[in-house]
């Protein structure tokens, strides 16, 4: 374990984005935290969590794939990808991590995997960050996460007077020992831990019964009736799929300059009433239909898909952000444990 | 995709001087969609045409693009050109070369840089154009003529003539209108009332016209071809169909102080009356305002002598509803107030008299029965002073008019020159700033008037006019003499300028027809469509369109006439199509576009639709009817949600337009 | 403001058919010079204008943007140019609230009469738009030349 | 008040008058209510909550209610009343579907509001007078409810519910010194470069969730353009710059004059981009330039942008007024 | 740098019929001159007009033709309608091949195949007949039920009749919804059909066509004495990435583009009911 004393982690900072560009959560305008290029004079920010989530930075929300030109009935089809550069991200929380893994599930390790996304995760450094204050809409302990022992590259603690870094992996460790950090003692972050743990042990939905929510209940939870109910508020905004660490579903849309024609994926929401749009009709054409399915995947069919892991870590941005506060808990908890 | 023809014209050396047209036509060729793209000397010619329609046929074009003048000069011409060829005539575009590129720069470079990107603008356009085709609606063969004066009577006669049913709306209890007022006309001096009343006669026996007298327009609705009119028939309380015109009632009525406005209040008649001898209809109409036994209950004169028993004090106002396939308006004109001018003193002496007021003392059927009597003192008048252009032609448009109200410098030389033949002894001044005299005779006339009857015409204002002791002293200023001048006149006439009649603006905007400052109507153009409306179907006959005289309002009218010939000749209309149009299934039913549709084209139905897992919904949608609707496109932009978009002007073919130009 | 000496502005005229398309052909019958910069699109009546295809000349590249219609009170279909006006006023208004360049915005009115007035206001507005230069609050990045 | 919107809610149910009741739903926590839809008594007991949280705006949810069979009743908050009138005046809703309680309203809270103050972890809410009482896995913490409320509350426009039925509660009056625009003032205060680098660190925000699209009361079209492909404007996600501006200029554009100032726009976007500012610049200008208007106060006025007179200003005040240079 | 799975390759145009009013078949090959990439019956491709769009259509052709790739393509959307307007020698992207195809080695190995196709879905379907002809000896019989609304709209009329119905061991049977001029086949909708025909329960079925084809023809199979576990079809859903990461076609936890689009109908009950 190393450690950095509070005052000096932004030399550590500086030092890191001097050989590779440095993300860290700081304060972007008003009541928001965001992951922001590093640069002198930004502070961390006080917030437990960024507004938008870590995936961005790994599925940006948008991204070009290629680019055509049209000439009469020629076309000539423009790989434009430039190499990625490699990245540190620091502060990344215990939640916006295990979502990478969820992430990589569908992008890395079905094949055929996503360059985009497999060459950003292997030039992407991921240093987490132990979450000190827990709020009363996290909630991954209820996926087994452990916000006092994060996963990612580095796992870090802020504590009063230090920062303690722990490597994980060799690409992490190698980092850790560039920076030529000083050895610390394990305790102080174990003490730290145990105080994260304490108060995550008080989390309201940290024990978030998701029985019923697998394969052998799907047919069960879809034909379920509440899903009307459930679903009679929803907007069908794209809020929580934005803010969703671990929403996956993308759009190809394509842009005309008139000179060119740029194809670009954009992240998609499953709420939006054209997403399954064709010609001649939708197969969900009420937000009923929209709603269950955004949580049939997380609760369901992901699971059912990648050995029994949830979509969703818990992060609870969807319990702050939803306009109308209707969440993944209220699902969980009307559908799921004893109510299933 | 579309396969798209592009031909681009030298115009002789109007375009080809200052755009290298073989450029232009080898750049366009590059465009997506053109299959061919060629130059010609002129595009407009049989041959370019035929170039352009053998291209059409050969090449299977589904769209064309001709780069060349404006579309307003040839783009009807190429549309038939394609039409001809088989291509809908709105798969045409034009990019306009020469007014908006060759005449405008002098650079061959840039002209021609600017010419492949209009040329490339109007390619991306008709690449989205779509075939339109216009609709058809049904016309109704009958006419509205509203007025009843000559232009009226006129246009209601040709149209009868034709064949067509027309009826004539007229706000006084007798059609005749203002030229009924009047004693001679110029150039010739005939007798007016001895031209008019046989044509009013005319009107009266003709199966084919039928008269709304004393009766307005309320309300009109509809559109070219099927206008639907609500007509207040104003109570007379006579009955039309019993009363025989004797007369008797309105030389019994005991209300005999009645300003008599036939007279312009120069005489007064009974509450009970008919305007004057040959009005038609010739029925006797009861005024309200002055009627005892309607105004108190007292009285009944009029019942009792009645031998027909036409007399209904209980008769209301009645509503007629009728359907027009045009609507020709025909409200005429009236002299200008004279209040403002008090310089001339028309209110402080009975002696100031405007031309019209002349008219009818100079008149047979008249308050003075023909004898030159000055109102003031019924004595004969020696001095007579003519003011010319009061009100007309004015800087100051508070007090007068701009315009020149063009019949005045006429009546005035025959005012003049009757005085001078009737009564050689009085002096008959005419102050004047411009004759003005075209028109067949018309010179001749005004000559005769100062050389044969020694009128002495002053050019000069008059500035002041003082009642004296009986005289009018009138002061004034000779221009060409360079000389003040100081009249004792008898009598001075005041040639007021006239205006439109004040029913024309309230009707104006139900007809939705368009109006210049002056509320006289707008014609579609002012000189290739001089007696249509911008709006289709309503008609412009006499001086509502501006002021005209007699023969030129007759013309007026006959021309009006047989534009509406020519439109109720037709079973059925073929519309513009190039006109909004409503996409229901995005329709929100929020009345924006109507609110700002100045047709009234829009209306909203409650539709069923399907709605989601075998549900129905009712939702409110807009529909346009095609007929009414001229294409101006406020709508598309008042609707928020991109329902309502502009056949031949749509939102994708204008930003298309706006993507090639930026390019 | 820094003044480019080569730079050229792209100008968007929207022209209604009836008075300023007129006017603009008029200009060009006599012969009087504008820069080739504007190029105009003719639309039905000013208030065909959807602010849509304002802001979408702005992102394809346009430095400015004009509307010319009938003067108001002569509008062919007697209101148009009066909602026209009413929608660009509020529109050019949000543009300078968001801090675009006001200038860069115009309505004028022109009739088919008035050649002359249509070419001097395009000279001067091609110049106006000169000296602010190029169009960079509201261009798209992958529409840049 | 809770009680007797509660206490009117079963009556109207239960007298026949309506057969459903738009409310608001108890969720988790006491601040995070849901607007729901209530069929019986016992509902009502157990799930219908009213309290300082109850900020949702419920008049849209008529559009599509007010369609299906029945009366439903709905209770509105000043500043919803406006919109349910403008929707109505819109032909959106059919009146005689719904059975409309005005509430008077002093305001409504936000937690993102109470987050901001530094308050995490909260995980109950008990109204204590003007105060709010917050149990937060920290300990227990008190706020004004003053300092807590929304920013279109701060600036409450008018406390009058402008159609109902029934009143909850006193109807109040409409508030002309709201200093509502005193913000959209101070930015017309700025240079243009001031203003645009504000705007662009606001919208460059924006993750186009059409979370304020989705939730206006004014944009109920059955189709958005920025939905249909067919309108040649439509994205999901912003691309560029110019996208992101694009959507939320022509967002105001199409609901200047029609839009109330409820200000759900700015309570509801996830990255907290004050929305309601481009919305009251519109207002602002159009009371200005052509007269005090206040959408949905009444059936019968023309909208400013469906309307003109003949000697309305010209687009070049703009250069006259508008923001310094 | 790596390829991308979204990334196409290019495609020419070299052939277009057209079939019936509203469906056109189109011939690719690659740039050049070869068939872009090797597919199963029953599998899928994304073919894109840059600036139209990009979408899915099931490759109309056998496998075993080595030179080209067919499409039958029916007009409804805004890529189909711009394919119908283009002209041969036109450049397309192409990517794939995409899903699982038919088991044509597999479980339809040495079986009696019975076809079931409505209008354009019989598209898929060729490919499998044509595979099934090119290996004959590898099956049974071959029954090809197929109905359309009019004579018009029956999608390669002309291979059905000039080749299909005079092979040995294949049986054609036609329908039209109803009656025409000069038609003188059967008249009716394709379940009615299928019931008359009644074929031996020990065949295994192969349908494609509309929701509601598929509906009826199914209940009929089953009152016949079919198993579910006979019967396959082929789905169509939207689809994006047709990789099974955009998140689109999924039915439950099956994605038609991955795992499906063909699936056996036992397995459809497995899978919730919104499709």
């Amino acid at each position: 374990m190393k450690k950095v004393f509070a005052a000096d982690i932004y030399k550590v900072f500086a030092k890191v984005s001097q050989k590779s560009k440095l993300y860290i959560p700081a304060d972007d305008g008003v009541s928001q935290a965001r992951f922001l290029p590093y640069m002198e004079g930004m502070t961390l920010t006080e917030k437990l969590n960024t507004g938008r989530s870590a995936k961005d930075l790994f599925f940006p929300q948008v991204e070009n794939l290629l680019k055509f030109k049209v000439s009469g009935k020629q076309i000539e089809i423009v790989d434009q990808r430039d190499e990625v550069e490699s990245f540190v991200i620091f502060g990344v929380r215990a939640c916006d991590c295990r979502s990478f893994d969820i992430l990589d599930n569908v992008f890395l390790y079905d094949e055929p995997a996503d360059t985009f996304y497999k060459t950003r995760r292997a030039n992407g450094l991921v240093i987490t960050l132990a979450c000190n204050a827990p709020e009363e809409t996290c909630f991954c302990t209820a996926f087994g996460i452990d916000p006092a022992d994060p996963a990612g590259d580095i796992t870090a603690w802020k504590m009063a007077d230090a920062f303690y870094f722990r490597g994980n992996t060799d690409k992490g460790n190698a980092l850790l020992a560039e920076l030529e950090l000083v050895e610390a003692d394990e305790e102080a972050a174990h003490q730290q831990q145990e105080a994260i743990r304490a108060i995550a042990e008080k989390l309201p939905f940290g024990k978030l019964d998701l029985t019923g929510f697998d394969k052998e209940h799907l047919m069960e939870k879809f034909k379920d009736p509440r899903w009307a109910e459930l679903s009679e508020s929803c907007l069908g905004c794209g809020t929580c799929t934005f803010v969703c660490p671990t929403c996956q579903c993308y759009d190809i849309r394509e842009f005309n300059n008139g000179k060119e024609i740029q194809r670009f994926r954009c992240w998609d929401s499953c709420m939006y009433s054209d997403f399954t749009m064709m010609a001649h009709g939708t197969n969900r054409p009420t937000q009923k239909e929209r709603f269950r399915q955004r949580f049939m995947h997380k609760l369901v069919y992901y699971p059912s898909n990648y050995g029994g892991v949830y979509g969703c870590v818990g992060c609870g941005r969807c319990l702050q952000k939803c306009p109308v506060h209707t969440n993944i808990v209220k699902v969980a908890k009307t559908l799921g444990g004893e109510n299933k | 995709m579309q396969r798209i023809g592009v031909f681009v014209c030298w115009c002789g050396s109007n375009i080809a001087a200052t755009v290298d047209v073989e450029a232009v036509a080898n750049a366009l060729a590059m465009e997506p969609g053109v299959v061919i793209s060629t130059n010609y000397q002129y595009m407009c010619s049989q041959a370019g045409q035929e170039m352009i329609q053998n291209a059409i046929r050969e090449h299977k074009l589904t769209g064309i693009v001709v780069c060349s003048c404006s579309p307003r000069m040839h783009e009807a011409t190429f549309r038939k050109t394609a039409q001809q060829a088989g291509l809908n005539p709105y798969m045409v575009e034009i990019a306009n070369i020469r007014e908006q590129c060759s005449w405008v720069h002098k650079d061959k470079l840039t002209g021609t840089e600017k010419a492949i990107i209009l040329g490339r603008a109007a390619i991306a356009k008709v690449h989205l154009n779509a075939p339109l085709t216009a609709g058809q609606s049904p016309v109704t063969k009958r006419a509205l003529v509203i007025g009843g004066g000559i232009a009226g009577i006129q246009t209601a006669l040709d149209i009868a003539d034709a064949g067509f049913e027309v009826d004539i709306v007229e706000k006084k209890p007798t059609i005749g209108g203002k030229m009924s007022q009047i004693d001679k006309t110029f150039p010739t001096l005939d007798c007016a009332a001895c031209i008019l009343t046989p044509k009013m006669v005319d009107v009266a026996q003709n199966e084919k016209i039928k008269i709304y007298s004393y009766s307005e327009v309320e309300a009109v609705k509809g559109f070219v071809g099927n206008f639907h009119v609500t007509i207040r028939k104003k109570a007379r309380y006579v009955d039309e169909t019993k009363c025989t015109g004797c007369g008797l009632c309105t030389e019994k009525c005991p209300q005999k102080k009645v300003p008599n406005e036939f007279n312009l209040g120069l005489d007064t008649r009974r509450a009970i009356y008919i305007p004057f001898a040959q009005a038609i209809p010739k029925v006797a109409t009861i005024d309200a305002d002055y009627c005892s036994m309607l105004k108190s209950g007292k009285c009944g004169v009029c019942s009792k002598v009645c031998t027909a028993g036409a007399i209904d004090y209980k008769q209301t106002d009645q509503l007629i509803e009728q359907e027009y396939g045009a609507i020709v308006v025909a409200t005429g004109f009236n002299p200008i107030s004279m209040d403002k001018f008090d310089e001339f003193a028309y209110s402080k002496s009975p002696d100031v008299v405007t031309s019209l007021e002349y008219e009818r003392l100079m008149n047979a059927a008249g308050p003075t029965g023909g004898t030159l009597l000055r109102p003031s003192d019924k004595t004969h008048p020696h001095t007579i002073v003519f003011v010319q252009c009061v009100g007309s032609r004015c800087d100051s448009s508070e007090k007068g008019k701009s315009y020149c109200s063009k019949i005045c410098c006429m009546y005035t030389a025959k005012h003049a020159m009757l005085t001078r033949e009737k009564y050689p002894d009085t002096e008959v001044y005419v102050f004047y700033i411009d004759v003005r005299t075209p028109g067949k005779n018309f010179d001749e006339f005004y000559r005769r008037a100062v050389e044969d009857y020694d009128v002495h015409y002053v050019k000069g204002m008059v500035g002041k006019v003082t009642p004296e002791n009986g005289k009018l002293k009138v002061q004034a200023s000779d221009l060409l003499g360079g000389r003040q001048m100081h009249i004792d006149a008898d009598m001075v006439v005041l040639a007021a300028a006239i205006e439109p009649d004040k029913s024309a603006r309230p009707l104006a905007t139900m007809l939705t027809a368009s109006m210049d400052t002056n509320d006289f109507f707008t014609e579609a153009h002012p000189k290739l469509r001089p007696v249509e409306s911008p709006t289709a179907g309503i008609f412009l006959s006499g001086a509502c369109q501006g002021p005209k005289d007699i023969p030129e309002t007759v013309a007026q009218a006959g021309a009006a006439a047989s534009k509406v010939i020519g439109l109720l000749a037709k079973d059925n209309l073929t519309c513009n199509p190039c006109v909004a149009k409503s996409d229901e299934m995005m329709c929100n039913g929020c009345s924006a576009c109507e609110k700002v549709c100045p047709y009234g084209a829009i209306t909203y139905m409650d539709k069923e639709f399907r709605g989601p897992n075998r549900t129905t919904l009712i939702r409110r949608v807009a529909s346009v009817n095609p007929a009414v609707c001229q294409g101006c496109g406020a709508c598309t932009v008042a609707c928020p949600s991109g329902a309502m978009d502009l056949q031949g002007f749509s939102n994708s073919q204008i930003m298309a337009e706006v993507d090639a130009i930026c390019k | 403001m820094q003044v480019n000496e080569t730079f050229t502005p792209t100008i968007v005229a929207f022209c209604c058919n009836w008075c300023s398309y007129a006017g603009a052909d008029l200009s060009g019958t006599n012969r009087l010079n504008y820069p080739a910069n504007v190029k105009i699109i003719r639309i039905p009546c000013s208030c065909r204008l959807n602010p849509m295809f304002i802001l979408r000349a702005f992102q394809r590249g346009a430095d400015g943007v004009i509307l010319c219609g009938c003067h108001p009170g002569d509008c062919h279909y007697t209101t148009g140019n009066y909602y026209a006006r009413r929608r660009m006023t509020l529109l050019f208004s949000m543009l300078d609230f968001l801090g675009i360049e006001k200038e860069r915005t115009r309505v004028e009115w022109v009739s088919a009469a008035e050649g002359a007035k249509f070419a001097a206001t395009m000279n001067e507005f091609v110049d106006t738009v000169t000296k602010l230069g190029k169009n960079k609050r509201l261009e798209d990045l992958r529409c840049a030349k | 008040m809770r009680e007797m919107i509660k206490a009117k809610a079963i009556e109207l149910l239960e007298n026949g008058t309506v057969n459903r009741v738009l409310g608001w739903k108890a969720g988790e926590f006491f601040y995070d209510l849901t607007p729901g839809i209530f069929t019986s008594r016992e509902e009502i007991e157990e799930t219908f909550e009213y309290s300082v949280f109850s900020a949702a705006n419920l008049s849209k949810y008529l559009i599509a209610e007010s369609r299906k069979e029945g009366k439903i009743a709905v209770f509105l908050k000043p500043c919803d009343s406006y919109s349910f009138q403008q929707l109505l005046k819109e032909h959106r809703i059919w009146r005689d579907r719904v059975y409309v309680v005005g509430i008077a309203c002093d305001g409504m809270c936000s937690m993102d509001v109470i987050r901001d103050k530094g308050i995490t972890g909260v995980t109950a809410v008990e109204e204590d007078g003007e105060n709010l009482k917050l149990t937060t896995l920290y300990g227990d913490k008190t706020i004004a409810k003053a300092d807590a409320l929304l920013e279109r509350c701060v600036h409450c426009k008018s406390r009058k519910v402008v159609v109902f039925d029934e009143m909850i509660g006193e109807n109040g009056e409409e508030i002309p010194d709201s200093h509502r625009f005193d913000m959209v003032e101070k930015l017309e205060a700025m240079t243009p470069e001031e203003r645009f680098a504000f705007w662009r660190g606001e919208l460059s925000r924006c993750i186009r969730c059409n979370a304020c699209r989705n939730v206006c009361p004014a944009c109920s079209c059955e189709k958005c353009v920025f939905d249909n492909d067919k309108s040649g404007i439509a994205q999901k996600a912003a691309a560029s710059d110019f996208e992101e501006n694009n959507f939320h200029i022509i967002r105001a554009f199409h609901v200047a004059s029609r839009c109330t100032d409820c200000g759900e726009c700015s309570r509801v976007c996830p990255q907290n981009i004050p929305l309601h500012l481009l919305n009251r610049k519109f207002i602002r200008d159009i009371n200005e330039l052509y007269g005090e208007y206040q959408a949905g106060s009444d059936m019968d006025t023309k909208p400013p942008l469906m309307n003109f007179t003949t000697d309305d200003c010209e687009p070049s005040v703009v250069y006259e007024r508008g923001g310094k240079v | 740098m790596m390829h991308d799975p979204l990334f196409p390759v290019l495609g020419v145009v070299t052939d277009i019929r057209t079939d019936t009013p509203d469906v056109k078949t189109f011939r690719v090959v690659g740039v050049d001159g070869k068939k872009p990439f090797i597919h199963i019956p029953g599998q899928c491709a994304m073919l894109s007009i840059p600036g139209v769009g990009e979408a899915l259509f099931s490759i109309t052709s056998s496998p075993t033709n080595e030179d080209y790739m067919e499409f039958s393509i029916k007009k409804c959307g805004c890529v189909t309608t711009w394919l119908h307007a283009m002209e041969p020698g036109q450049q397309i992207t192409i990517r794939g091949p995409y899903g699982n195809g038919f088991p044509v080695d597999t479980d339809f190995a040495g079986k009696d195949l019975v076809f079931v196709a409505g209008g354009i879905g019989l598209a898929p379907l060729r490919s499998v007949i044509n595979y099934v002809r090119h290996y004959r000896s590898r099956y049974g019989s071959v029954d090809i039920v197929y109905g359309a609304r009019s004579k018009d709209d029956l999608v390669d009329y002309a291979e059905i009749i000039e080749e299909w119905s005079k092979e040995e061991g294949i049986n054609v049977h036609l329908t039209i919804d109803n009656p025409q001029e000069g038609w003188d086949g059967h008249v009716g909708f394709v379940p009615n059909y299928v019931k008359e025909l009644g074929f031996d329960t020990s065949k295994t079925v192969v349908m494609c066509g509309p929701p509601i084809m598929i509906k009826f023809t199914l209940a009929g199979l089953l009152e016949l004495g079919f198993d579910k576990t006979q019967v396959y079809t082929t789905f169509e859903l939207k689809m994006k990435c047709a990789l099974g990461k955009c998140g689109r076609c999924n039915i439950g936890d099956k994605y038609v583009c991955k795992d499906g689009p063909v699936f056996r109908l036992d397995q459809m009950d497995q899978l919730p009911d919104e499709y």
